[in-house]
């Protein structure tokens, strides 16, 4: 048994960390914090050139070809730096889906653009309130014309192109949902960029009119694309989400070491080294339960479905607590502006959302225990 | 055991009410009723003069401080007097914000220490809201740790000289003046240095700098002190006794800040009362009422037990440090409750455009603002160890700088 | 306002704890713990003399006629003591049940037996797993018969009398229930003792078979009777957890200061310290929430079933929480039979389930508050 | 990353799995692995009995104390494969129960300080279970504090002479012989005193008197020494040398609990997936199943945790103190775990007749036993002190006691 990355895997993480660390410090986060861009550029550019967007993209659509492994240790540095760049929507969404769904002309429009930083691209699943579900897909498409009201659509913004959940049938079946490949610059679309609770990570409206549009994929066959894009992102979501905890964990620990208080390091009281240990507990915990799902990702195990829904539950989980009590341990300066603390509560708390609630994934995992049982 | 007035005490509630019903500003009940934690403010109008105007008519009338005697700009009036006050009182409630540090913290302290002119001129006008007080305690250095402040009084002549930084200054941008805790000798051990006064914010050297907060909001500042020269006769309590006079002011600040603490849970019942989800109505999922009871009983608890210290109040006895739980249990409580909220919505749950303003808007300031309620006044962790010492009678925490010279404690960790 | 108990009530708390202090101690809890008796028989005829067994009933059916606030700080102290006698089942369950719906001899023949200890009533409602609800009453009565199985029956086999439910109708309504007397010494049934998480705590099983039984309040009303009878009863039984959690945090509190290790009481390290910080607030919540059931219950208000039903919960909770975390503050000690902390543990769980458990009371408490709500 | 075992690996697994197969107590397989927490007992059998068979048959064939030497009765083998072992061992491995304090704490701490000729002798049949080993360091007095017991040895010629009392020794009843931590001079500070010995347990002046725990059962026991007399060469290490010595065995003892450690989860799922509740399926209860992911997600973590763990042994690593999280979780939830089942029953929660056993028996057994999970080898709290300390580097608990004589340490706190 290797329950391990392996040392090329682990370098990649090393080097994917240096970069981070040099070109997404919390001071170039920041910018896109106080709204000054809408996600940093040059950053999307370097990680292109580092070869890191198209990781898992095949070599014959100008990826690297190294798999989702390699994803994921990338995944969990992006996490860890909090970086504000389209990376899990282009990446975990768009990509996947046309890995899974995409004629090989689509690939070859999108993949290489993706792995190039030329395109960056989306899903466009929600309309409004509620969770990933056939029947909360309104929008409609008829003879490859959308016609519908997308929201919210994580990068949407500043995406090139999406892939768009839309209503091809009436059954009240899964079999009712379409996937469609939408140019995003090539009109019929209407953008509006939405307030959100981390402005690291853009979220938009996206008015479809008349809007013309290519299939993803078999005509009926969406639900069940997105199921399988859905777990893929769940996975590499939850790299990112132990990141960020861990990083919360270490930001919580420096702190209590440097921070004196009735003259001693306030990490030399039990309440504040409990809360830490107790970051610890969920963090590792977040982790075994992604490593997991990064082998059933990485071996497309009949287990996905079960170890995707523990890896974002447990990961989810992690960050909020972790990002949360981080602030608890920095005191009143955890809750200023000026400290990075609210950074990753912001992103916490956003991420426990983007896929659908926690909530809706745990009962998700309880379905799908229950089938391996029942198999 | 009954939920009944006095007669005295009807009558009181009785007059306050009708005076109440004529002289508020009615236009605002209904915004101030809805606003939460993390956001009130009014749309049409500026909150502080709204306030400030309030204030006055109080104060003309008076309605102002109850509890301080009349001398001073108060009634003279019982505590469960003060208590029915409030009840009345109700959302317009909401709008003395401005004005609890000076009239719950920095008046005590002054009426118990300051010289009987000085009391006599400053404190009809903090009464009646025409000047606001502000409260230079915290520091960079101190948080939890009040007492380990490094702000400098030095003696000369008649006056003092003050340098330093103070931090989480509710108000200090629109304050006339503050009550400044300061440390005069640096070699003795740390709560025994300490000197308390009081100074015009307005004098040369003082600088407000508004602190930008995680939320995005800005209800505190930083304050800088530059050679500020304070006069003698305006120190509260003796050389080096400031210590004993900030526990005055922090007692003070622990009742008030725990009185009406926000929970989210009426917010967040009522949002479920009417929230439909994927399956059906959210007030029927199983889970969802899981989580809604567990938070139900918890906020009544707190209620239940605010109405506890009441009573005691009313049978003229002093309510203990109990009250404590009421900021702790709220303060976790009303975070988690936004978080689960926002989980209710799903991925809508992060976008707040102005058509959500009413629901996710809401709980989003909610969460952003409720890691503060988790510090501001003393932390979760004081809060248990003040519950631990002083309602439980376990041992205080280990003190290593007890004993040991001020400028001889490090300053950092590694 | 006098959201408090009166100086007669509290004067007649401290008596309630002044006389169980001496006459219970956990020696004597443990005779019954131990099986050496099924009950407390001399601590019972001790609680008649004192006049605490009929302090809620009237005078005119021989009791102290003073009310349910007496009621209530005996309550507490009763749980405080850990008393192993068949208090709850007999005053709150049995007698309330006769104060609400029995008929004026009924009354006279049973109220005054159970104010002078001479009888000892409880209240057959379950028939095995599952909580309060009319669909799990299956045992019949007809024609003033009785045929089926109650269990768990609490103090069943030491109980002179039962109020039983049964089912009379079967049009699938609360409606189906009614409420019959039985005198459990005049045959007809058949009662076996069973194993039980708290030994000072008997449970039965009773089996009745054409049982002859006398019905109490009128047909068809038996579950409108229930329901009252259960919502006095969560108040009561409240009080109870109260007592039992404020000596579960005395007796850690107590440890905490006597106890040493690394040269210091255990009670200055701020994991206990906080620990039992956390015991107080939920004990104090508890409190506070059973205060306010204790003003519904005493003047019949319409908050009742509201507040019975949070006080239920937050009691619940209180009690299972000050007594698992009591264990852990004692350490191995607590773990051990010779220390008093499991005996506390096992009433808590065993009070936890008695009136249906935590599950059913929360779906109940929020039914209570929509309807509040829609009023 | 995978699963696979290396190809000598799988040559390992092949040929244990065939032994086992071949020589394993087969009619007892289905009783062990239902068996859970606070319940592992044979119906028709004397459990210790057949545990004794079964090690002596792995003894004889190669199978016992994998990774001891072979020359003290072990195979030599690598850390992988012994855990290889014990997946394949499966439930057969609950029998080994009584041995695991002699195989993972007495024979490791021998074979670091004993002297070669007493290896030779006791090592073998410990390994093969002829002989139970115990390990004597808890008192009344000590606790989380081990370093403050009290058992005293004084030199006397060429023995030592015991008094005193030990406290939590499992299995001292049918033990054969015992590690025992004594003070052998009180007037140093207390971790400077101590001196570690192994002694046989049917020396005249030992005494056994089992403690009955909470649950009713008696797993552990209080051991009496008076006036026992050890000879000096079997003391293991220094005199004075004793906690040094001992902290080879408390390490070995937080490796070993925190490895099998049951969470009651594989129960609960199990249970709720057909229990029927009033108003339908268990599992198709949205608060059961919140409750259930919530647990399930927990029950994983520390699988693939532990996992992570023998990936790092089979590369040869050293697993570090990240695996105190095990029982640390494990310990709190199993007792969540419990409760939760009993409220699933309703009132019939309380009761375990013998038709009930498989079920509220079961979950009444966890719930009564899971106490004692939070403090044996390590309370909650030193457990985060633990992961706060060697793993994440925060500063220890302040020690008041550090540099006292020990009989100078207060032993009331009031």
């Amino acid at each position: 048994m290797n329950f391990d990355f392996s040392d090329d895997q682990k370098q990649l993480r090393d080097q994917a960390r240096k970069f981070l660390a040099e070109k997404c410090s919390p001071k170039a986060v920041r910018v896109v914090l106080d709204g000054k861009a809408p996600y940093d550029k040059e950053l999307w550019k370097g990680l292109a050139e580092m070869g890191f967007l198209g990781v898992a993209i095949p070599e014959e659509f100008g990826g690297a070809g190294a798999g989702h492994l390699e994803l994921c240790v990338i995944a969990e540095e992006m996490g860890r730096a909090n970086a504000p760049v389209p990376f899990s929507s282009t990446v975990y969404l768009a990509a996947e889906a046309l890995l899974i769904a995409g004629s090989d002309a689509q690939k070859k429009k999108w993949l290489p653009a993706i792995a190039s930083g030329e395109a960056i691209g989306t899903l466009a699943l929600f309309e409004g309130k509620g969770n990933p579900s056939p029947k909360n897909v309104k929008l409609t498409a008829a003879n490859g014309v959308l016609n519908g009201v997308k929201k919210p659509v994580a990068d949407g913004a500043i995406a090139d192109f999406a892939v768009v959940a839309a209503r091809t049938g009436s059954n009240g079946r899964d079999g009712d949902i379409s996937l469609f490949l939408v140019d995003l610059k090539a009109g019929g679309v209407e953008v509006k960029n939405l307030t959100n609770l981390d402005p690291t990570r853009g979220q938009a409206e996206i008015t479809f009119k008349d809007c013309k549009a290519e299939p993803l994929g078999a005509a009926g066959e969406g639900w069940s694309i997105l199921t399988q894009v859905l777990d893929r992102a769940a996975v590499l979501c939850a790299f990112e989400q132990v990141g960020g905890a861990d990083r919360a964990l270490e930001m919580g620990r420096d702190y209590a070491l440097d921070r004196i208080a009735f003259g001693r390091q306030i990490g030399s009281f039990q309440a504040v080294k409990h809360m830490l240990a107790d970051m610890y507990v969920s963090a590792t915990l977040a982790r075994s339960n992604s490593y997991y799902g990064a082998w059933a990702l990485s071996t497309n195990a009949a287990e996905l479905p079960e170890a995707a829904a523990a890896a974002r539950i447990s990961a989810t989980q992690a960050f909020q607590h972790c990002a949360k009590n981080n602030i608890q341990v920095h005191g009143g300066m955890g809750f200023t502006w000026e400290f990075d603390c609210h950074m990753y509560y912001r992103r916490a708390n956003t991420m426990a959302l983007g896929l659908g609630s926690l909530s809706y994934w745990e009962d998700q995992l309880i379905d799908r225990m229950r089938k391996k049982n029942a198999a | 055991m009954n939920f009944d007035d006095t007669p005295q005490e009807a009558e009181f509630r009785a007059t306050a009410r009708a005076w109440i019903s004529a002289n508020a500003p009615k236009q605002y009940e209904e915004e101030l009723r809805k606003s939460s934690l993390g956001r009130t403010q009014l749309k049409n109008a500026n909150i502080l003069e709204v306030a400030k105007a309030w204030q006055k008519k109080k104060a003309d009338a008076g309605w102002a401080c109850l509890h301080w005697p009349k001398e001073y700009g108060g009634r003279g009036a019982s505590p469960i007097e003060r208590v029915i006050w409030q009840q009345e009182e109700g959302p317009f409630g909401k709008l003395s914000h401005m004005f609890i540090i000076g009239h719950g913290m920095c008046g005590p302290t002054m009426m118990a220490f300051a010289r009987e002119e000085h009391k006599r001129k400053y404190l009809p006008p903090l009464a009646s809201g025409e000047k606001v007080w502000c409260q230079l305690f915290s520091e960079p250095a101190g948080g939890s740790d009040v007492a380990g402040l490094r702000t400098r009084a030095e003696k000369d002549g008649d006056e003092w000289v003050i340098n330093g930084q103070k931090i989480w200054t509710s108000g200090a941008h629109y304050s006339d003046y503050g009550i400044l805790l300061t440390r005069t000798d640096p070699t003795v051990p740390k709560h025994k240095g300490l000197t308390m006064f009081f100074l015009d914010m307005k004098s040369p050297g003082v600088e407000v700098r508004p602190i930008k907060q995680a939320s995005g909001a800005s209800d505190f500042n930083e304050v800088y002190f530059t050679n500020v020269r304070i006069p003698d006769h305006q120190r509260l309590g003796e050389v080096g006794d400031g210590w004993n006079v900030s526990l005055t002011t922090l007692m003070n600040e622990r009742m008030s800040i725990g009185a009406g603490v926000s929970t989210g849970f009426p917010e967040l019942f009522e949002y479920c009362s009417s929230l439909m989800l994927d399956d059906g109505p959210a007030i029927e999922d199983r889970a969802v009422r899981s989580k809604l009871a567990n938070w139900a009983v918890k906020a009544s608890g707190l209620r239940y037990t605010s109405m506890r210290a009441i009573s005691a109040l009313s049978k003229g006895e002093r309510p203990g440090p109990e009250n404590s739980i009421g900021k702790l249990v709220a303060g976790s409580m009303i975070q988690d409750v936004a978080t689960y909220a926002l989980d209710l919505q799903g991925a809508a749950g992060v976008v707040s455009g102005p058509e959500d303003a009413e629901v996710a808007g809401r709980f989003q300031a909610m969460l952003l603002r409720a890691p503060g309620t988790r510090v501001e006044g003393g932390t979760d962790e004081i809060m248990r160890n003040i519950i631990a010492e002083r309602v439980l009678g376990l041992p205080g925490d280990i003190r290593v700088d007890k004993d040991v010279p001020f400028n001889k404690i490090p300053t950092k960790g590694r």
